[in-house]
């Protein structure tokens, strides 16, 4: 059997590399896609969790977070495209209008 | 004594409803805009009329009194009521309202539906920050007074409004904020309660009370404007509109004096106690700084301001001199400097509408030109410098006896203002209305029907109040000895607390 | 409602009428209304005073006026001997002075205004000398102040008098501040300022003292002296005379009625009337005796030298004020007011038949570009020459009477009393000099001024040579109630008076009232003698006079430049201040310093801050993910514990 | 042993993978590594008994939301992409937080206590079928969630059409 801390340890290792690629990436769409990588190892440390402690609830969850995933991605790519067509821009560096 | 209706509550919300009635009007239509904020404030004055006709003098008790429970589990009421002590502003308040509607009949062009709307919330919040009994209440409608008159300063003033605007709302931040931290711990200390009436007979420790006494004090003696806190008065006054002016000089800074006397010396007897020959130290400064300046002044608005601030400082002294006398021409002259102040803030935009200059300078001769306003400005001169028979002279002779009763060097100091207020009104009406006729005063009309009707009703009250002070000294009596008795047993009841305690 | 309330009330509805249709619907007939009404007043005020004369005392309430706490000050009347006379003479001067106004304000632009404040002004002075409390002489006092201002700022066009308006009402202040100050004291002390009652209590204060910053000051010397800063203010004496002069630039009839006959003897009013308080207080006395007397030898001085008319008769004001001080600082009170009375007639004769020449001059006021007048307005000439009988004390008028009557007491009255009789009898000699001046230069010798005005000389018409002519009987007759035992009288004044203001017993005999009397009128023939060699029979004299001594002259020229000199330590001091330190400094720097300052500091430390908003998306999420970092540490840490 | 490889593999693959999509310079190959990605985690579910989960993993992010990637990178430029710069200037200090709060993770993961077991036990839904065991909570229990995240669709659908809508 495979520890529980196995699947939570890689969970917490892809959530990073998520965290990592929103972090230095500049295209948005990278950055995009880092979201959706932390999001499903979420999911993996749900649904281990789930497995072990016997609680279909876990899994619930795991649905719930595809279901606003999806709607994230929706919307994040919306707005990509509306920027992308007022700006012609995908790079964090080209969209400083909050520059104080 | 039955009144058919809850007539504070009306007198408070009737003006905020008819604000946002006035919102709804097409902005177009600036006539029906204008006619209704007229006839809203009219009524307002008409319901609150039952104030003074049937209040019953012989109680210091809160009349008119409701309650209802507002926020139960945070121990928040609407409890509103007046006492002899702020009846006179309410009614103050709803008369200078309908005249600042009037006045500004022409001059307010721009935005005119968001201005008489700015003018009636004021309107409400001031009467209702005179009459709460909660001090949650009254800390809402303290801050939300600010709002509009903010907006008034900042939408409608003169050219360096944002400036002025900014200015004034960040003084009297500062000093709400401290106030507020003030009433957070009255809450706590008084059994998470807002209730003034249970606090007012709630003893506190002396060193609660010292910390207390100046938090309240920061934000009163902002408003009032006590010395060295006046600046902001000048730039506000100067730029705000006509109306603007008015409210604040007539009752906007009343608020701090009425502070005074409605928590500072209630709750915090034995602190107030302590405290009153500082403030009547700062009051008498006051007086004399803020007199001598006006002789420095350019600006007609500004000198005018500056004087506020010497007679604000005569208020002050009175109250702080805690005496019958002191207290009761502080209250008279609160009353007093509203209607003056407000007149001659009247008066100068009334001019202002005519010339569009505000430079001492660029007058004279004006009452060749202008002589009834010239009449008009004269009485309100005149009763500024306390001339007998006028207002002003009644509720500074009080201030005087009490001040000088309670302290000889600050009562004569004090008295020497009244030569540099004859000095500086009077150099101000020499250079404004006597000589050779000024280029800008040249071919303007006499002031209209609508200004003298505007003016009308002041003269009428600087002399009543002038020739018969009693009808309004009456009102005070009993709650002003009421007040004077809490604040010299305060200290025996501690005492005999502490005595018991010892006992025990 | 009973009559007496009439008096000040029939003038104050006059004003009220006047000033608020005035302009429009009355116009030209103001005047009937101000008249009538003071005609009503003095009607009254006699019946009052026959009363008075058969020993009532009216001494009533009307209404409470303020009350708050212990302090309750009515508004009231008191009618005994001292306020009868100042009745009558108000009101008969008042009466006189609108009349003569008829003619000399006629087609003049403020018309309805004059009038208006002419009977806004005898209500106050009624309102003053009736008054049965101190706070209600207060409101006369200042009420009368005000009226003043209005009325010598009338024609407000020109600067001068808008100055003029302005100083006499300013410099009336610093009176009235000590005024109102003893008012305050008294109550404290007294717990009341109804004069019955003042004067009941003021004995117990006797002997008291109060600290004033380490001295230890007689409590009822120093209410004395605190009421009589009022009285030096309003009567203008000195330190405080320099508004009196200046308040010539005023129409000449308000010169008449207000500076001369009543509104200035206000202040002798209010020391007679507190005479139970000056009594007690031996210091105060000499005070005012020796305030008195310096006053009057001062101006007299000054009033040698002028040239323009009506301030000669100003200075000649001051001076004889000075005399009724004098008198009341020597405890003769009833004297002073004696000389108040005659005063007022041949002063106000002298003003209006001033008027009456400027009338005739086109509103020239230089003596010297006059003369020759007396074949032009006969009429004003005689009634001239009278006023100056009068004044100069030639036995027979009524100048003579009261200023022999104010002498012969202030003889009596001990060192203090000997030192200020030479200083009053100096001034008598004086008085005769500067009186006969102008009778000399303007209405003797030839006429000095332009063409057109010669051609222009006129008597004036009947509206003003009549009161002329009614106060020149004044001057004349006004004196015969006083006249002395010694001559033969019975001194009825004297003891009209001493119920309210006492009365020196002089057992000095006969023989030395004689000698007493026979100096001031040797002084006076003699001041009226070196007059007639200097200007009528060799005028180069005082020329040499002036160019040999002419360090002496300038400074009476310029009136011992006290005005300057007020300028140079009052006026500018504190108008440098407001401009120099409290608006520029205290209030533009200092405390807009600090009030700015911590803005701007905020301000700073928020312009640093922004920096920190690159508007780099990923700068945000490095700062989330390093605040991530931070917290887990955190929460790590505490729960590792 | 056999279940500790087979986890061993998909950890490591997962991890090169996810580095891969984090990486790779065109977005493309991005999605394509992704893709791949989700096909290890779908076998991930499978090992754990979720069956019903890795389908929907399979069908919705490899189905829709990568297709939706997908065709989003169709519309840019992707020839400018490949010459610009890939990373921010401090990405340095990205790794490191990153790995700082790696180590933070793992430093806490001793001290993770389970809680008790539950009642679907690996039988349990054996017998009901994972589907059915599944819908049963979703169902039932999540009732009201479940309405909102439908609702959070529905937004999510207006909301993308109104943003991504040409300005007319």
């Amino acid at each position: 059997m495979v520890p529980l801390e196995w699947y939570i340890g890689l969970s917490a290792v892809i959530f990073i590399i998520g965290v990592a690629g929103f972090m230095i990436r500049k295209n948005i769409i990278i950055m995009l896609m880092s979201i959706e990588l932390m999001l499903n190892a979420v999911n993996i440390s749900l649904v281990a969790f789930s497995h072990y402690l016997q609680d279909l609830r876990g899994q619930v969850m795991v649905f719930f977070i595809i279901t606003v995933a999806a709607a994230e991605a929706a919307i994040g790519l919306a707005i990509l495209v509306s920027l992308f067509k007022n700006k012609a821009a995908v790079h964090t560096d080209e969209i400083i209008e909050m520059k104080g | 004594m039955q009144i058919g209706y809850p007539i504070l509550s009306t007198v408070i919300f009737l003006p905020i409803f008819g604000a946002l009635l006035i919102l709804l009007i097409k902005r177009t239509n600036e006539g029906l805009v204008k006619w209704s904020a007229l006839l809203i404030s009219v009524v307002t004055f008409i319901l609150s009329i039952p104030l003074f006709v049937s209040f019953d003098k012989t109680t210091a008790a809160m009349q008119f009194a409701e309650t209802r429970d507002w926020v139960p589990s945070w121990g928040i009421k609407y409890a509103l009521g007046v006492d002899g002590i702020s009846v006179l502003f309410v009614l103050l308040s709803t008369l200078l309202t309908i005249l600042c509607v009037t006045v500004s009949w022409n001059s307010i062009k721009d935005k005119v539906k968001e201005f008489y709307a700015a003018l009636l919330l004021i309107e409400g919040a001031m009467v209702g920050v005179f009459c709460s009994l909660d001090l949650f209440l009254f800390y809402i409608f303290w801050e939300a007074m600010l709002i509009p008159m903010y907006l008034l300063i900042g939408v409608w003033g003169g050219p360096n409004r944002v400036y002025a605007a900014i200015k004034f709302f960040l003084y009297t931040l500062v000093g709400s904020l401290l106030m507020l931290v003030g009433i957070i711990v009255l809450y706590l200390g008084t059994g998470m309660s807002f209730d003034i009436l249970k606090m007012m007979t709630t003893n506190y420790p002396y060193d609660i009370q010292l910390i207390l006494f100046w938090a309240f004090f920061a934000a009163f003696a902002v408003k009032v404007p006590m010395w060295p806190m006046h600046t902001w008065l000048p730039d506000a006054h100067t730029e705000a509109p006509t109306a603007g002016s008015v409210i604040l000089a007539g009752i906007l800074i009343k608020m701090g004096a009425y502070g005074f006397l409605r928590f500072n010396m209630p709750l915090f007897p034995e602190a107030a106690k302590a405290m009153a020959p500082a403030m009547m130290i700062l009051s008498v400064i006051a007086i004399i700084y803020g007199g001598i300046i006006c002789l420095g002044q350019t600006d007609l608005k500004r000198l005018i301001a500056y004087s506020s601030v010497s007679h604000m400082g005569f208020v002050t002294l009175g109250i702080f001199a805690l005496n019958t006398q002191g207290i009761q021409g502080g209250i008279l002259q609160m009353i007093n400097h509203g209607i003056i102040t407000g007149a001659l803030f009247l008066c100068v935009g009334m001019i202002y509408d005519r010339t569009h200059t505000r430079q001492i300078s660029d007058y004279g001769g004006a009452a060749t030109i202008l002589p009834i306003y010239a009449a008009f400005f004269m009485v309100f001169t005149l009763a500024s410098i306390g001339l007998p028979g006028t207002n002003g002279f009644v509720g500074e002779f009080l201030i005087i006896l009490g001040g000088f009763a309670a302290s000889k060097i600050l009562g004569v100091l004090a008295a020497t203002g009244i030569i540099i207020g004859a000095a500086y009104m009077l150099w101000l009406y020499q250079k404004m209305f006597f000589m050779e006729t000024g280029s800008k005063v040249q071919g303007h009309n006499d002031i209209d029907a609508r200004e003298i009707l505007t003016l009308v009703p002041l003269i009428i009250l600087v002399f009543w109040i002038g020739i018969y002070p009693n009808t309004f000294l009456s009102f005070m009596d009993a709650s002003v000895q009421n007040l004077i008795n809490r604040v010299n047993e305060a200290g025996l009841a501690q005492t005999a607390q502490q005595a018991v305690e010892v006992i025990k | 409602m009973d009559k007496y309330v009439l008096i000040p009330l029939l003038p104050l509805t006059a004003f009220v009428i006047n000033i608020i249709f005035g302009k429009w619907i009355i116009k030209e007939k103001a005047h009937w209304i101000a008249i009538l009404a003071v005609l009503g007043s003095f009607a009254i005020a006699v019946s009052a005073f026959l009363e008075v004369l058969s020993g009532k005392v009216i001494n009533y309430d009307v209404y409470n006026w303020i009350v708050s706490g212990n302090f309750k000050v009515t508004v009231g009347f008191l009618i005994d001997q001292l306020t009868a006379i100042m009745l009558i003479v108000v009101t008969s001067v008042s009466l006189l002075v609108h009349i003569y106004s008829v003619g000399y304000m006629h087609g003049d632009g403020g018309y309805y205004r004059f009038f208006a404040y002419l009977s806004l002004f005898t209500f106050s002075m009624l309102m003053l000398v009736m008054g049965n409390n101190l706070l209600q002489l207060y409101f006369g006092w200042e009420a009368v102040g005000l009226c003043s201002y209005f009325l010598i700022g009338f024609w407000y066009e020109k600067k001068s008098a808008a100055d003029a308006g302005k100083k006499a009402f300013i410099v009336n202040r610093f009176g009235d501040f000590g005024f109102g100050i003893g008012v305050i004291m008294i109550f404290l002390m007294l717990g009341s300022l109804h004069y019955t009652e003042i004067f009941g209590k003021i004995g117990t204060l006797q002997g008291q003292a109060i600290n004033i910053l380490g001295y230890n000051v007689d409590l009822i010397t120093l209410i004395a002296l605190l009421l009589f800063c009022g009285a030096v203010g309003k009567s203008a004496q000195i330190p405080l005379h320099v508004w009196l002069p200046d308040a010539m630039e005023g129409p000449t009839p308000v010169s008449a009625l207000i500076h001369a006959a009543t509104m200035v003897t206000a202040g002798v009013f209010m020391v007679a009337r507190f005479n139970p308080i000056f009594n007690l207080s031996e210091t105060a006395m000499n005070v005012v005796a020796l305030t008195g007397a310096i006053t009057s030898l001062f101006a007299a001085t000054i009033a040698l030298v002028q040239n323009d008319i009506k301030r000669i008769v100003a200075y000649s004001t001051v001076s004889q004020l000075g005399y009724m001080f004098l008198a009341c600082g020597v405890g003769a009170y009833g004297a002073g007011i004696f000389h108040l009375y005659t005063h007022a007639y041949f002063k106000a004769l002298l003003f209006l038949g001033a008027g009456s020449v400027m009338h005739a001059m086109a509103g020239e006021l230089d003596i010297q570009k006059m003369g020759g007048l007396k074949k032009y307005m006969p009429v004003t000439y005689w009634t001239f020459l009278i006023a100056s009988l009068s004044i100069a004390g030639i036995p027979g008028l009524a100048g003579f009477f009261s200023k022999d009557e104010i002498l012969w007491l202030a003889y009596n009255h001990g060192t203090v009393g000997k030192i200020v009789w030479a200083m009053g009898t100096a001034v008598a000699a004086l008085t005769a000099f500067y009186s006969f001046r102008i009778i000399f230069l303007a209405f003797h010798g030839t006429f000095r001024g332009t063409h057109e005005q010669e051609h222009h000389l006129h008597e004036s018409p009947k509206a003003m040579t009549m009161p002329l002519m009614i106060l020149a009987v004044g001057a004349v007759a006004a004196g015969w109630v006083g006249i002395p035992a010694a001559l033969g009288g019975s001194n009825a004044i004297a003891h009209f008076f001493e119920p309210v203001l006492g009365h020196p017993h002089v057992t000095a005999a006969h023989e030395e009232e004689y000698m007493v009397m026979g100096i001031s009128i040797a002084a006076a023939i003699g001041g009226i003698f070196v007059s007639w060699i200097f200007y009528s029979l060799k005028p180069e004299i005082p020329k040499n006079l002036a160019v040999k001594f002419k360090s002496i002259y300038t400074t009476l020229w310029n009136k011992y430049y006290v005005d300057e000199l007020y300028d140079f330590i009052i006026v500018r001091p504190v108008k440098w201040t407001a401009t120099n330190i409290l608006v520029a400094v205290t209030d533009g720097k200092i405390i807009e310093g600090i009030v700015n300052g911590v803005p701007a500091a905020i301000r700073n430390f928020g312009e640093r801050l922004r920096k920190l908003q690159t508007g780099y998306l990923q700068h945000y999420a490095l700062s989330m993910a390093l605040g991530v970092f931070v917290i887990l540490t955190l929460v790590l840490i505490a729960k590792g514990r | 042993m056999l279940p500790k490889l087979f986890f061993g593999y998909f950890a490591i693959v997962m991890i090169a993978l996810s580095l891969a999509v984090i990486t790779r310079r065109n977005p493309v190959h991005s999605v394509l590594w992704m893709l791949v990605l989700f096909f290890h985690i779908a076998g991930l579910y499978l090992f754990l008994n979720a069956e019903f989960l890795a389908a929907v993993q399979i069908i919705l992010y490899a189905g829709a939301i990568l297709v939706l990637f997908l065709f989003v990178i169709m519309m840019f430029n992707l020839k400018e992409e490949l010459t610009a710069e890939r990373f921010i200037g401090e990405w340095p200090i990205g790794v490191a937080l990153g790995i700082s709060i790696l180590m933070l993770m793992f430093f806490s993961m001793s001290k993770i206590t389970t809680g008790p077991p539950g009642q679907y036990t690996i039988e349990a839904i054996k017998a009901e079928t994972h589907t059915k065991a599944i819908g049963k909570v979703l169902y039932t229990e999540y009732l009201f969630p479940f309405e909102i995240a439908s609702l959070i669709l529905l937004i999510a659908i207006v909301g993308a059409i109104v943003l991504a809508k040409k300005r007319g």
